[in-house]
């Protein structure tokens, strides 16, 4: 069972590095802003399944972490790049 | 099974590290630190580190990347015209030759540790007793090494200090960055309305099982100052002013209640920072509640910046 | 070759790598994130040492992990001091360049908040 | 019963395995932002969800559970809103 759980991290893992590869290329910072949350999710998937597999209680503490401190860098990465465009627009709507 | 799931995560963290470095623009580059942070993460619960994961996912992920980011998207005018200065090739060989040396001489270490590696883990269970915490890390960290932590306090101290030291004479006293703005009834707002009461209690439940299970007050305060931050971004709070005393206050409270329980050890107990037995949980967790105040506003001034509003405004 | 082991080589890579960057890359914002490469990897190797004194019932040895935690929030700290530095050669530069014969506006950006 | 719940693990487990996997490629297959964007969503909601669901029967007690459970809504919640701003973002690349 826990041999499972381990691969299953790892299959995981490895999506979200294909993930990665497409998204942090780019071409727009919108697809490297998936990126970001594209790892926030999938990270806390192959921490819980890492964790439960290898009987480490407090990775769901850490996964909680994660959650909200992921959540906060994805909104700051998005308001940087609303703020940063080289021609200066602003993104008002937010 | 063998080690197919660190191999695979090792190519990860090393490929996004070295995409890091390589990338041309600076916004990219800090996306790509910030997922080498969480990345780091786990690599840290493999290593049955949960304490250091754990930080590693509030700093590395969380709070560097913010700072960065905020540095690159201010500086992203003058990208261009950075990006045109390249080093030369000379240059680059030294570099290269340089980092090989670096990793050659640590991977030589790595591979010649000392086995059985020295240890110091049984004299730390041998006097876990002494604090009753039961976890080893945080018992190290409030008690074993306490002047570390301590000092650790004053380090941060002092960069919000240099930090401050930065803004022209005129602005000295005012609000930290830019007033945000933002749609009081958009999606961010909505979030940053959300999340926050959720931060603070997740938050104080790191600091509170600490005592256990992997935690701590630098944790704790990390989430703190992020929903801190989220509720500046989207416009609902605005920084205060450098010169507001509780604000000074603030800054000040945990180190200087640490300092006193310190002094106290030295007249109650056998030495500075020493607790009596007795009441040494009481003592660590009179030290980390007041300390998790301190942490939050500090890396969450740390991360706004020195003054740029001029004070009255 | 245990898991220790294979981080350990994977920290002396980081390091590298870092310290490829900082010296390589001329634009300080990013010898600054060259800089917390170099870090993690040392961390990392930190980390390795932690793991293979693991005993008396714990995972690694608590010390070094504390240390970490500690080294940590000391590197974050400068870091922080770093880019508020740079933000002010900006503003007072108008340029974030630390070529010693850039063109610069000296005192044009003081004025401005 | 305790064949059951580890059926339903690795069911369940398996199940948002399948999810990521469809996320990537969609990532890595759709044409523009918007529809990666769309892609993106369902590793975050279904992926993650049903492997929290999965690991469900081996949390540490009712509190575990809950710690479980409130990581999928964090993250359901963050994805949400982080989701629309991207897609603003993506909008205006589109029309710059």
């Amino acid at each position: 069972m826990n041999a499972f759980l381990v691969l299953a991290a790892s299959f995981i893992l490895a999506m979200v590095a294909l993930g990665l590869v497409r998204t942090l290329r780019g071409p727009g910072d919108a697809e490297r802003m998936m990126a970001a949350q594209l790892l926030g999710t999938g990270g806390i998937a192959v921490l819980l399944l890492q964790g439960a597999g290898s009987g480490m209680p407090a990775a769901v503490d850490i996964g909680l972490t994660l959650a909200l401190l992921a959540a906060f860098a994805s909104i700051a990465f998005v308001k940087g790049a609303a703020r940063s465009r080289r021609d200066g627009s602003q993104l008002t709507d937010l | 099974m063998g080690l197919g799931f660190e191999v695979g995560l090792i190519v990860l963290v090393l490929g996004v590290g070295a995409w890091t470095i390589a990338a041309r623009e600076t916004f990219a580059a800090v996306i790509g630190f910030a997922t080498y942070g969480l990345l780091l993460a786990l690599v840290w619960v493999r290593l049955s580190a949960p304490d250091v994961a754990l930080t590693e996912a509030a700093i590395g992920g969380g709070l560097t990347g913010t700072l960065l980011l905020g540095a690159a998207a201010r500086l992203r005018a003058t990208e261009p015209a950075d990006a045109a200065e390249r080093s030369g090739a000379a240059l680059h060989m030294v570099a290269g030759v340089l980092a090989a040396t670096v990793t050659g001489g640590l991977a030589a270490a790595v591979l010649f540790l000392p086995d059985p590696a020295p240890t110091l883990a049984p004299a730390v269970a041998a006097n876990a007793p002494a604090t009753t915490l039961g976890n080893p890390v945080t018992s190290v960290l409030m008690a074993f090494r306490a002047m570390d932590t301590l000092l650790e306090k004053v380090v941060l101290l002092l960069a919000t200090v240099g930090v401050w030291s930065l803004a022209p004479d005129r602005l000295w006293g005012g609000r930290p960055g830019p007033r945000h703005q933002a749609n009081p009834d958009g999606v961010f707002a909505f979030l940053a309305r959300l999340l926050p009461p959720v931060g603070i209690v997740v938050g104080i439940y790191i600091l509170w099982v600490s005592a256990d299970d992997p935690g701590g007050a630098f944790q704790s305060g990390t989430i703190l100052a992020a929903m801190w931050m989220l509720a500046m971004m989207a416009g609902l709070a605005d920084a205060p002013p450098v010169s507001r005393r509780s604000l000074r206050f603030a800054l000040i409270a945990g180190p200087l209640i640490f300092l006193l329980v310190g002094l106290g050890g030295l007249w109650l107990g056998d030495a500075f920072l020493s607790y009596p037995v007795a009441y040494a949980k009481a003592l660590i967790l009179a030290i980390e509640f007041p300390m998790i105040l301190t942490i939050a506003v500090t890396l969450g001034l740390l991360l706004a910046g020195p003054p740029e509003r001029e004070p009255g405004r | 070759m245990n898991t220790a082991t294979v981080f350990g080589l994977a920290a002396a890579v980081a390091a590298g790598l870092g310290t490829y960057g900082l010296i390589a890359n001329p634009q300080p914002l990013r010898k600054i994130i060259a800089f917390n490469l170099l870090g993690s990897g040392v961390f990392l190797f930190f980390g390795v040492v932690a793991r293979r004194s693991a005993g008396a019932g714990f995972g690694g040895d608590p010390v070094p992990q504390a240390l970490v935690i500690t080294g940590m929030v000391v590197a974050f700290s400068a870091t922080a001091l770093a880019v508020a530095l740079l933000l002010r050669l900006f503003q007072a530069s108008g340029s974030a360049t630390l070529r010693p014969n850039a063109p610069a506006s000296t005192d044009s950006g003081r004025s401005e908040a | 019963m305790r064949v059951a719940l580890d059926l339903w693990t690795i069911v369940a487990v398996s199940a948002g395995a399948f999810f990521f996997l469809a996320g990537t490629v969609g990532l890595l297959r759709f044409p523009d932002a918007l529809t990666r964007l769309h892609a993106l969503t369902k590793a975050d909601n279904l992926g993650l969800g049903l492997a929290v669901l999965g690991l469900l029967p081996r949390a540490a007690g009712l509190l575990g559970a809950l710690k479980l459970v409130s990581i999928w809504l964090l993250v359901l919640l963050a994805s949400a809103t982080v989701s629309q701003l991207i897609a603003r973002v993506a909008r205006r690349e589109d029309s710059a």
